[in-house]
């Protein structure tokens, strides 16, 4: 079983590895480059705690093979603060929007996502938007809060640059 | 004397006693008085067991005061998720 | 930063910091179970029953040894015999002996060098199985000719005469019940069921063991309790408990079911077998679901006499639990004492008995026994509130426990809040908003006893002036930040000062796990009681300094004071400037603190839900949902709602859609997230809480657990609306579509 | 397990035809990278067709239709004009497929060739009168979407077939059409009951209707009887009620986990009927019935 050579941009780092055809992205990351803050909850793309982009889209890193990140430009949890922290992992501390935290990256890089598309989603927008990520210890109350308090932030930020 | 009560699905171990009276100051000394007068509780006793002595719950201490005029309740052990 | 309301003068109690595990989590640095690895780590899979119940004939793991890569393989013949008693349960559901005895009992597992290649050379491991009768339903298991799974399982308990498959049984109450029932205006009776369900953490168990020939082992693992997890792991294996080192992950979320063992020991026996080399051994979503403990499914009948004003006059039940294949498993030890403690009621009578199932061995899930009993008894409150025209809240009020009740179970309540919960729940906007059509609103109130347990915490002042807390207790939910402002308010020294470390089983006492709603009132607890030795020895060090009595200086504001006539005059002494010249002033300072925590305060919590269901299709909507609960103290309120929010949500869940599924073939139907349907976002509307605190006399701040509670009144109350909302009444869980429809279909004849 | 990368349909056909073991074509992957998982499929080769140029295409064809490439995701589709506008029930039911994750990578050609009944984009599809190509070792040919599915988890595509593009008809003039499904939850779930229906008015009256129902059968039902239940009416509640009775007399669905028999049956009725009036203000504009 011959192995895959694969090169692919991972938080915008070159990264080169040889994957078994049926290795997942997310196992990829994982276990060959070391990501390990993006997560496996179920591996059948229902709980969303493996969340990534690929060439910018949102997808389950489970329901992806390493083999098909060939050319493409990945980005996970440990790219998302620059110099500081996303206003999204700010606020989701400063609102206490994560109790375990295992769901959390998943759902930032989701929410990344989202706010991308659409900078003022209605609450039932960022509810529906995250409907594939799991969260079994919040009730997604404070998730919801946190999310919108950092698009608030995020609009703020963009008028005042503009 | 302490008095000490059982729970109804106990009391068959205690010749249908719905309240034994045992002589001590500890619940451990309580537990071992029990078991001793009637050794049919035994398997009940080291299964593990609470207790409530006069109101206060007492999850799994031996050395809590038993009073001569206490009132002890025996449960089961609690713990939880 | 201010407190919420400044009633208590706690300077940092009340407040919300940031947790100090938060960076960590939100930057993907933070590492869970199976984020740890070694050199030289090899991977596992284990080979699990298809049947509910097998006689194994035949483990031939040849093929699988061929392998190119392939290290070990363990089957039950590489574990010690002679084991008794919950030993050998355990060691009985880490590998199954001559029997399978559910859908995904654990077989063989093997060790090879990669995930994938584990898991191909687990499908070339050949079982021949004889099949065997099975049963799987918890009434249907006690049916006249129910094939007895366990011969022999029934414990010192359960009387004469009872079904083969009964493991334990039990019986308690007070008063008169019949005459209690004479003297109502109505008596109703009714059987209530709920469904196992899983507590669903997203995180699935995964663990690193290495152990070498020489039977020392070490083991990082995701776990509630790595005490427990030591202490179960070397009797299953036959080694000393002080050869194992556990480590503790990061947790992501336990609810219960990361308290015991599943398949650590596992990892541990195959790297021995495997010359020592680390073994990680990562569960499956579909082994979670099916191999790991969900909680009971239960039957229970409620009998209630109730007079016209509401006063209810005696309460009966009889519960039937089933806790899979194992004994002592289901909650009928606590869900007994929880079915009538929100009650001060004349006459009860309890009675209950543990059934065996081929089903995974339970373990406990939040408030373990407390929904299920809770689902019975405030659903036939509502009921006989709705047939009487009573306001279900002015009814439990009327009946309620208050400071100074004897509980239904026994002990006398010391300061409790129920009532307080009742009130705010009377009095919130919610309760008064009007309905719409096919809208209907469900009241309910739950209990857990909290629990202390055994804990050992020490603490450690720094260089510095900061202190360094050491805990045992895994933080699922912020108690890191909790514990850390409860010392930082009792070293009155900043919040930022304090680091709160969960450590390993070598750096404690033993710790109970993280269950029962203890760790911030045991862990804290405890911390506070070896910040207040710190204290001390830091009095004793500055009147060493300033050639005074110990007695004449006093601890405030994070500084040493001269204090009473004879101290004279001394500018205070700073934990700062105590910590800089410690090692010359006798050396390190710490505190110690090890007990087995007593003094909790019993947590009661009242919901109210409004919920709008599809006539046409059964299916429901929550609108709106409350949560009031007791907190005794809230020490860091946000991750007190959160708890509210989080149990609040996996109760809808529970009354609203998950179930575990057996086929007929004994077969789980639905072990994918796909089908075991958890809440999402777009289910739930925003859960409003108020935190209610009547502190806790027991605990140095006033904390009573807040875990648990908030699991027990959805279930209930989601029903009680349902009903409100269409005049059908769900008596057995979930509430699902097919299910509310037919009743609506019914109710209209 | 071996992994191809062919270029063109044509070497893809050919790869499909000389296979000799376990083969799956992978296009967005969300159903075989789940069945990899489960162990419940091991291919000996995986054809991944994203690289054959022009399959993450929508194109116009040159009657108004629109042909859709076999690797657009869903979240594409979903932001596509000219279909949301042409096409609103068949983006709709590929919506719901999955979380936004899923829509990242899930497309109409797996959706259909995964050969679920329960399959959420099917049904609109069919309702639709989409065609689509298959591609084979002999050359292509185009086939009704009904005619692919043949039974869960199976298609009537032979050895070395695989689909190559999905054609929508042209809309033409007031048409609407629309895809509901029930669930238990609101999101994430496998539909229980799902149905599609499209219809074309003149003035009031519905001239032309084609009602599909989901999960209630082995595959996706065109129920004729439904059709000719709302077609020569202006929708009022005695043919909603007529749509009902059909949708209920054409479902023939089994009891499982997910639902009851007798629940799908009286759920087909209900979502038929609100799916119609759906689709019927649709083709009546925005101006004049309500959007959904």
């Amino acid at each position: 079983m011959s192995k895959i050579h694969v090169t692919t941009t991972v938080n915008g780092d070159p990264v080169e590895f040889l994957a078994d055809p049926r290795e997942t992205l997310l196992d990829a990351l994982r276990n060959q480059l070391d990501l390990t803050g993006t997560k496996e909850g179920c591996g059948t793309g229902d709980c969303g705690a493996c969340s990534v982009t690929v060439d910018g889209t949102l997808v389950c890193s489970c329901l992806m093979l390493a083999a098909e990140a060939n050319g493409k430009r990945v980005e996970t949890i440990e790219g998302m603060a620059k110099e500081e922290l996303h206003p999204l992992q700010r606020k989701f501390i400063e609102h206490a929007a994560l109790q375990c935290g295992y769901c959390t990256p998943g759902i930032l890089v989701a929410a990344k996502a989202l706010l991308e598309r659409n900078p003022d989603p209605t609450d039932t927008e960022v509810r529906y938007w995250l409907a594939g990520n799991l969260c079994r210890c919040t009730g997604y109350d404070k998730i919801i809060r946190a999310v919108q308090d950092a698009a608030a932030e995020m609009r703020q930020d963009h008028r005042g640059a503009a | 004397m302490a008095r000490v009560h059982l729970w109804a699905s106990l009391r068959r171990f205690a010749e249908g006693q719905e309240v034994v009276e045992v002589d001590a100051t500890t619940v451990g000394q309580m537990l071992d008085a029990l078991e001793k007068a009637h050794p049919s509780l035994g398997p009940a006793i080291k299964a593990g067991l609470s207790v409530a002595v006069d109101g206060e719950v007492i999850a799994n201490n031996r050395a809590a005061p038993v009073g001569p005029q206490s009132e002890v309740f025996l449960l089961q052990r609690l713990k939880g998720g | 930063m201010a407190r919420d309301d400044v009633k208590t003068g706690y300077k940092l109690i009340g407040t919300r910091p940031n947790r100090p595990d938060g960076l960590d989590k939100v930057t993907g640095r933070a590492r869970y179970g199976a984020d740890f690895s070694l050199p030289g780590m090899l991977h596992a899979a284990v080979v699990r029953s298809p049947h509910a119940h097998a006689r194994i004939v035949k483990i031939d793991a040849s093929k699988a040894l061929a392998l190119d890569g392939v290290k070990a393989v363990v089957t039950r013949a590489d574990l010690p015999t002679g084991l008794t008693g919950e030993d050998l349960n355990l060691q009985d559901n880490t590998l199954a002996g001559d029997r399978a005895l559910y859908d995904g009992h654990a077989v063989a597992a093997v060790a090879a060098t990669s995930a994938l290649l584990a898991q191909d050379a687990a499908r070339l491991i050949e079982v021949t199985y004889e099949v065997l009768p099975h049963v799987t339903d918890v009434d249907a298991a006690m049916a006249p000719g129910a094939p007895v799974i366990r011969e022999g399982v029934a414990d010192y308990s359960v009387p004469e005469g009872m079904h083969g498959n009964v493991a334990r049984y039990m019986e308690f109450g007070h008063g008169d019940v019949e005459a209690g029932f004479a003297a109502a205006d109505i008596v109703r009776e009714h059987t209530y069921k709920t469904e196992a369900t899983h507590q669903g953490y997203i995180e699935p168990h995964a663990c690193v063991g290495q152990m070498g020939e020489d039977g020392r082992g070490e083991m990082w693992v995701c776990t509630q309790g790595h005490w427990y997890i030591r202490r179960m792991s070397a009797a299953v294996l036959g080694i000393d408990a002080a050869n194992l080192r556990v480590t503790p992950s990061e947790i992501g979320g336990g609810f219960g079911g990361k308290t015991t063992i599943f398949m650590e020991p596992l990892s541990l026996a195959l790297s021995r077998k495997a010359g020592g080399r680390p073994v990680k051994l990562v569960m499956s979503r579909s082994e979670v679901l099916r191999a790991t403990g969900p909680t009971a499914s239960a039957s229970m009948d409620v009998k209630l006499g109730m007079k016209k004003d509401g006063t209810i006059t005696a309460g009966q039940v009889y519960f039937r639990m089933q806790g899979g294949a194992f004994p002592g498993m289901s909650p009928i030890g606590e869900a007994l004492p929880c079915a009538f403690a929100c009650y001060d009621i004349a006459a009860l009578k309890h009675e209950a008995v543990e059934v065996i199932a081929n089903r995974p061995k339970a373990a406990a899930y939040r408030a373990p026994g407390s929904p299920m009993a809770a689902f019975a008894v405030e659903s036939l409150v509502d009921e006989m509130c709705r047939e009487l025209k009573l306001d279900p809240i002015e009814v439990r009020l009327k009946n309620g426990a208050t400071n100074g009740s004897k509980s239904s179970y026994g002990p006398v309540y010391n300061v409790i809040g129920l009532k307080e919960t009742l009130e705010a729940a009377k009095d919130h906007p919610n309760y008064a908003i009007p309905l719409g059509p096919n809208q209907g609103r469900g009241v309910a109130s739950g209990f857990w006893f909290n629990h202390g347990g055994e804990t050992s915490v020490s603490l450690a002042v720094g260089e510095d002036g900061t202190a360094t807390v050491m805990i045992g207790t895994p933080d699922i939910g912020g108690s890191r930040a909790s514990i850390g402002l409860m010392v930082a308010e009792t070293l009155g020294i900043p919040y930022e000062d304090v680091r709160v470390n969960v450590v390993e089983t070598g750096a404690l006492g033993v710790n109970e796990p993280t269950h029962g709603s203890r760790a911030t009132f045991a862990s804290g607890k405890a911390a506070v009681e070896a910040a207040r030795q710190a204290i001390a020895e830091m009095c004793r060090r500055a009147a060493a300094d300033w050639g005074i009595d110990a007695e004449a200086v006093e601890w405030k504001d994070g500084a040493a004071h001269p204090a009473g006539p004879n101290a004279g005059k001394h500018p205070p002494m700073t934990i700062g400037e105590i910590g800089s010249k410690m090692g010359s002033t006798g050396g390190p300072i710490s505190g110690h603190h090890e007990v087995t925590a007593e003094g909790v305060g019993a947590s009661f919590g009242t919901h109210v839900v409004d919920v709008e269901v599809d006539p046409e299709t059964g299916r429901t909507t929550v609108l709106r949902y409350l949560v009031v609960q007791d907190a005794g103290t809230a020490i860091h309120p946000a991750y007190v709602e959160g708890q509210y929010q989080g149990g609040a949500a996996q109760g809808i869940g529970w009354a609203l859609n998950e179930e575990y599924v057996y086929g007929a073939d004994g077969r789980l139907q639905n072990p994918v997230f796909l089908d075991y349907r958890i809440p999402v976002a777009s289910d739930l509307p925003m859960i409003d809480t108020v935190i209610i605190e009547v502190p806790n006399p027991g605990h140095p701040y006033g904390v009573r657990g807040v875990g648990e509670t908030g699991i027990t009144p959805p279930l209930p109350a989601v029903a009680s609306a349902i009903a409100g909302a269409t005049g059908a009444r769900i008596r057995s869980l979930p509430c699902s579509p097919p299910k509310v429809l037919a009743a609506i279909k019914a109710a209209k004849g | 397990m071996r992994y191809h990368t062919p270029t063109s349909f044509a070497d893809a056909a050919a790869i499909a035809a000389g296979a000799t073991g376990t083969l799956r074509f992978l296009a967005g992957g969300t159903d075989v990278l789940v069945q990899m998982r489960a162990g419940m499929v091991q291919p000996d080769d995986l054809i991944d067709l994203k690289h054959i140029p022009g399959v993450d295409q929508v194109v116009q064809t040159p009657d108004g239709g629109w042909k859709i490439g076999i690797a657009v995701p869903g979240i594409v589709l979903g932001g596509h004009e000219g279909l949301v506008r042409d096409w609103p029930g068949v983006v709709e039911g590929m919506s719901l497929v999955g979380s936004t994750q899923v829509q990242g990578r899930a497309t109409l050609a797996g959706n259909l060739c995964n050969g679920s009944p329960a399959a959420d984009s099917v049904p609109g599809l069919i309702a639709a009168g989409a065609m689509v190509t298959v591609t084979g070792p002999k050359g292509s040919r185009d086939i009704p979407v009904e005619a692919v599915p043949a039974g869960p988890g199976k298609t009537t595509l032979a050895k070395g077939e695989v689909v190559s593009s999905i054609t929508l008809p042209p809309r033409g003039k007031n048409g609407g059409d629309c895809y509901l499904r029930f669930i238990p939850r609101t999101e994430m779930d496998i539909a229980v009951v799902g149905c599609a229906v499209s219809l074309r008015l003149d003035g009031d009256k519905i001239v032309e209707a084609r009602v599909a129902l989901g999960a209630v059968a082995p595959t996706v039902i065109l129920s004729e009887a439904a059709a000719q239940a709302i077609i020569g009416t202006t929708l009022d509640d005695a043919a909603t009620a007529a749509l009902a009775k059909a949708a209920e007399g054409a479902a023939k669905p089994i009891s499982d986990k997910r639902g009851t028999k007798e629940f799908r049956i009286d759920v087909a009725g209900v979502l038929a009927r609100r799916a119609a009036q759906i689709a019927y203000d649709r083709a009546k504009g925005p101006s004049k019935g309500s959007q959904a």
